[in-house]
């Protein structure tokens, strides 16, 4: 049943989907119609449902987003694409005094069915304002749901989830994650979009991420398992709300957390990983939970230094055999 | 234009200013807190227009919303139990003097960050040129909020995609404490809906009918297809920008000035026999409706009985009003609750 | 030498002072001027500079923001008020994309001698739009700093060092406390402006808290204290970068960490604190790193609903209490 | 037109275009990585605006700025080595093509956020107002760009307060792939100027002595108190709108027939003893310079030796620059700290 498919294609099979459904669903933002979107995820949309369904704005952040907001009130299912996460913060007033409050402003009279699609990342070399990872910025504001699909599957099923939902919703996509391939099953059953995957089980050690840096914590737990260490590694899935009951289980039986993120250390998403979980697993904590995040540096253009902002494989290997291995010497470890 | 309309205007007029005096003591007794922004010698603007809209419009607003919403239909209780904060209010409690929101009579809101408004009329409009259908969306806006960066935005896609829009400016001459002079390099503020090539007009905003003249051909005109359409409309605010703003930026004599042009005052000249003079307006000053109407029951242009009715009328609302929110209750925090998750149906999270 | 003082005087001296002293100084925002602010801190100021120093804005946040960020490079040092922290999110690309970037992208050609002064904070029924608290929204930004005066004579310390710094720095001051009184002592020594003070020595828990929350923090300390125990309250002055050492060596001698914030509690403030100090202070600590914040929920209008929904001094105590002593019941806690 | 301005036009504009296709080569090399937009098409507007600028005013520009930066005189070999990410770089190879500055040349830098370079550029004309002094900015931007909100407020803003700043529309008729009818309501951008009484004209940005006078007699206005003004310049660009994008939602022929135009061919004939005809410059087709300066050295119209020369000198620059660009050090990590830090004097922080 399962496809293998490229992530910029599942988000376009899904926005087929529910445009082909429902009237109520359109799609708008910079360069989506005519081009098909920067990363092709509205590709072909225009010329089978029209510009009014899929439509090309103007470079209006603010107001487009808005837009969608007013669209939503009126029983519409908008679905915006800001072209990368970095032009959002022209969009926040929209998105947080807007989208997030009026349910609750209006005491519960209105439903706000608006998704805000964003790619962003670190990618190659965008330079420092083309390089922003923002989920902390929103992650802070009551009435939001963030969605961070890692695969072709999640980001299949969590667009289809969005939109479905009244809820307003941001799906952060990662720049490098478009041309990545994976299973697409369209006809699987979808589990709840803020359910947290368990990507590799493991007894050693929990490795919490996101996003791209989920899929490196995978690859990282490979390495680790030839060095006898059974990392097990927890997919997000959601950052608002965090699935902590399957955090904390793993947490429970590893005793051990590692938590990798792209997002700059200081008050990044990592934080209010590691301080829910700090206080809810602290007896079972044999090692203080442990952050391994992106630099505070703005991200230099360089190639070099860019990669080197932020956590790699190695990286993550290196600070998860420190985490449970702490005191043993490379040798010792070995010979266990 | 016909007596009928001219004594709804008057009607609803009247009403606005018991409520907005009446909330103005209930503010100083503290059972309104917060930001509590008047409406005073605006009441042309906002009768004329919403009088000529039809109940399938929408209508947006800012912070000074609440007599927008009285003169919509919203009813007077819901509207001050809401000031109030209490249970019973429109917004449940949750929103306060500047977010009352109607869902039944398509008050899609009061927005309390300037600019903020624009973008979701068009979103709606947007919704409705979809749909094709026959409506249009009021957005109600101040001169000091067309420097706000989504007043271009949201009036150029407005334009370009023709989107049922009437933009109606309530120009006071005032953001807060600072004058029109000193915060926009054009003052005439339909010439900037140029810019967009978005048909504009001016009108006397303290003269009732022609506001609700201009909303008529405006509407008109977007129903029949037209696209968007703009609207100023120079008026005054009586009092300060908020309850917490005595307004002494303003010269005395140009308030003074102001208030003698009393848009109630013009609105009972049409509705009686013959117009008030230039000098009986000049003189009646401050207390312009208790005066003047003195005067002209003496003079025969409105019959007492009617008159008192019309006032005494009002101010029964708004008393009504006034017990309806002392007696309603606090909102419970499950309440709060249950307005902050409102749209989740039955999905469990965590 | 020190007078009781307004925190509003104390902003409005510091300012005065400022201005005086260098020609490059100046300050902007809506009703700045003519009106001397929303909370009186640039009263009397356009009459003594006049309106090219003392500028009334149109309301345009994005811009007059941008318009600092513009000055500064090229050697003024602008001190930009935004009404209210609300309407930041209007400001924030000016904020994040280009004073926090323009130093590091232009390989440290540029220097950004910008201040941003923002009221903000739930203050008293002022709706959900009004009420925010975004410090987190930009904690996260690396380039930029924060100070959170919550007395008068750090407001005026922390404006002053604010405006003689090359960096751009973000003011949070809290609209509760314009109108409380404190020493002011113009002539006392201002210790750095990122250093964390010690407002109540204790040895039995930490409270870390910062703003408002500081002095609600102190009284419920005094509280405590009735009742035998005894908090240290550290209130931190700057949230970015934070005095870690400060706050580290109190809990090193408590053994226990309270923090107190007005922001949301998911991905708050709170959530760095309890992070860092959660792994720096690992062994330290004979119970998890609590946080006690504001309800994840928009401002209600309602007082009640309002004040319910963000810590008061006796949430505080009681948290205290439950960390200090959490097996013991009342009658033996009375007892000791 | 004097013949030696004519030769520094056409000698910028032979070196921005030889920079520009050379950088695409060395894109295609991978020495060159991330987003980059060339400016082939649109030289006459940065030569014409930047040779009529003066060294004490201040530039500020978007993304597709490094030929803004070369033209303004930055050394080609700094502007190369920022494309490559170097530590010689302009921006110490913490930039990129995008974010180039250059404090030496009032530079004030290239922003990749549309529409955050105009507040930038009225903060720098308010300091020069303050100072009282001669200065002006000069603030580029394309025709996507107006509809950013902060076109509306800052323009608002430079006329209130009459700032020394000249705003250049360099509309090239397209915001990536979306046209200009497609994304303005209004699509003359100079006459959206008129919304903020800012005095505007529009002029052939293909033709580089338009171009440069007009900025000439703004400038001059600007200096003798005038305030802002604004010039929108038509122009054209030959590539896709980024290294990344191959530019297919334009139709061949309308690119055929712009190539046609290019301002390069103009300038030639400008700098030398007669105008081609139209018909000469209609045949040129895309690849204008080659064939036209083939042709126009046959007719002897520029020497042979001289117009090799200019073109040699503009290969020479580009070639010494890729070298050195090539042998730069990649900045360090130390470095990228010091820069995240430049402005921390000998604070010491935790
Ligand atoms: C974005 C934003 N900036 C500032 C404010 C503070 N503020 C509230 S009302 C107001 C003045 C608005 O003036 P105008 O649009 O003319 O409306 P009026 O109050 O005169 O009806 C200001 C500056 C705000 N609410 N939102
Ligand atoms: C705020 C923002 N939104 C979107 C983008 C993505 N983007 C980069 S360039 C561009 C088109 C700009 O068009 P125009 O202003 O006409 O300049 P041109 O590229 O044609 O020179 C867009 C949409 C951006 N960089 N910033
Ligand atoms: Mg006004
Ligand atoms: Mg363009």
């Amino acid at each position: 049943m399962s496809e293998e498919t490229l992530y910029w294609q599942a988000l376009n099979k899904a926005m087929d989907t529910e445009l082909e459904a429902d009237e109520s669903v359109f799609t708008l933002g910079e360069d989506v119609g005519l081009v098909g979107g920067s990363y092709r995820a509205t590709q072909g949309l225009m010329a089978k449902y029209g510009e009014w369904r899929v439509r090309d704005t103007p470079i209006s952040e603010g107001s487009f987003t808005g837009l969608g907001v007013g669209a939503a009130l009126v029983g519409m299912r908008p679905v915006v694409e800001i072209m990368t996460v970095n032009f959002m913060l022209l969009a926040l007033d929209s998105i947080i005094n807007a989208a997030a409050k009026i349910p609750f402003m209006s005491g519960g009279q209105f439903r706000m069915p608006l998704v805000i699609r964003v790619p962003g990342g670190i990618a190659k070399q965008l330079g420092a304002q083309h390089s922003q990872r923002l989920e902390h910025t929103i992650m802070n504001v009551p009435g939001l749901r963030i969605a961070v699909p890692s695969t072709p599957q999640d980001a299949y099923w969590q667009l289809r989830q969005a939109i479905a939902s009244d809820e307003p919703i941001i799906l952060l996509e990662h720049e490098l994650l478009y041309f990545s391939k994976g299973p697409l099953d369209i006809l699987a059953e979808a589990p709840p979009m803020h359910r947290a995957a368990n990507r590799r089980p493991g007894r050693d050690v929990t490795i919490i991420s996101y996003s791209r840096h989920a899929l490196l914590s995978a690859a990282a737990a490979e390495e680790l398992a030839k060095d006898g260490i059974e990392a097990e590694v927890i997919d997000l899935r959601s950052l608002k709300p965090i699935d902590w009951d399957t955090c904390a289980a793993s947490v429970e039986k590893t005793h051990h957390l590692l938590i990798v993120e792209e997002d700059c250390r200081f008050a990044g998403a990592g934080a209010e990983i590691a301080a829910t979980l700090g206080e809810r697993c602290f007896g079972a904590l044999d090692a203080p939970a442990t952050r391994l995040a992106g630099l505070d540096m703005s991200t230099p253009f360089n190639g070099t230094l860019e990669a080197a902002s932020i956590p790699q494989v190695a990286d993550i290997v290196a600070a998860a055999r420190k985490l449970c291995r702490p005191a043993k010497t490379p040798v010792a470890a070995a010979a266990e | 234009m016909e007596r009928d309309v001219l004594h709804r205007l008057l009607s609803d007029m009247l009403l606005s200013r018991a409520f907005e005096e009446r909330a103005a003591e209930e503010y100083g007794k503290g059972n309104i807190v917060g930001f509590l922004h008047l409406y005073p010698g605006e009441e042309a603007v906002g009768a004329g227009v919403l009088n000529a809209a039809a109940p399938s419009d929408y209508v947006v607003s800012g912070y000074r919303e609440h007599a927008h919403a009285l003169m919509r239909g919203t009813p007077a209780r819901e509207v001050m139990a809401e000031l109030f904060g209490r249970a019973d209010g429109v917004s449940g409690g949750m929103g306060g003097s500047m977010h009352i929101f109607d869902a039944e009579r398509r008050f899609m809101g009061g927005y309390a960050i300037v600019g903020e408004s624009y973008p979701i009329a068009i979103g709606i409009a947007y919704a409705i040129a979809m749909r094709r259908l026959p409506e249009a969306v009021i957005c109600f806006f101040g001169d000091g909020a067309v420097n706000q960066g989504t007043f271009h935005e949201s009036l150029n896609m407005a334009a370009l995609w023709r989107l049922p829009v009437l933009f109606v400016c309530e120009n006071n001459h005032y953001a807060i404490g600072t004058e029109i002079h000193r915060h926009s390099a054009v003052t005439e503020v339909y010439k900037r809906a140029a810019a967009y090539n978005i048909p504009a007009e001016k009108v006397d905003g303290m003269d009732v009918s022609r506001v609700y003249d201009a909303t008529r051909r405006a509407l008109d005109l977007i129903r029949r297809g037209g696209g968007p359409q703009f609207i100023e409309c120079e008026t005054y605010r009586f009092r300060g920008h908020s309850m917490a703003d005595p307004g002494s930026y303003r010269p005395v004599a140009e308030v003074k000035a102001q208030m003698a042009r009393d848009p109630i005052t013009t609105a009972i000249g049409e509705a009686a026999i013959r117009l008030p003079t230039q000098a009986e307006l000049a003189e009646a000053g401050a207390d312009t409706i208790a005066r003047l109407t003195a005067r002209m029951v003496e003079a025969g242009h409105l019959a007492e009985v009617e008159m008192e009715g019309l006032r005494k009328a009002a101010d029964a609302v708004v008393e009504d009003a006034v017990q309806f929110a002392l007696h309603s209750a606090e909102p419970t925090m499950a309440a709060a609750w249950a307005h902050m998750t409102c749209n989740r149906r039955d999905e469990v999270l965590i």
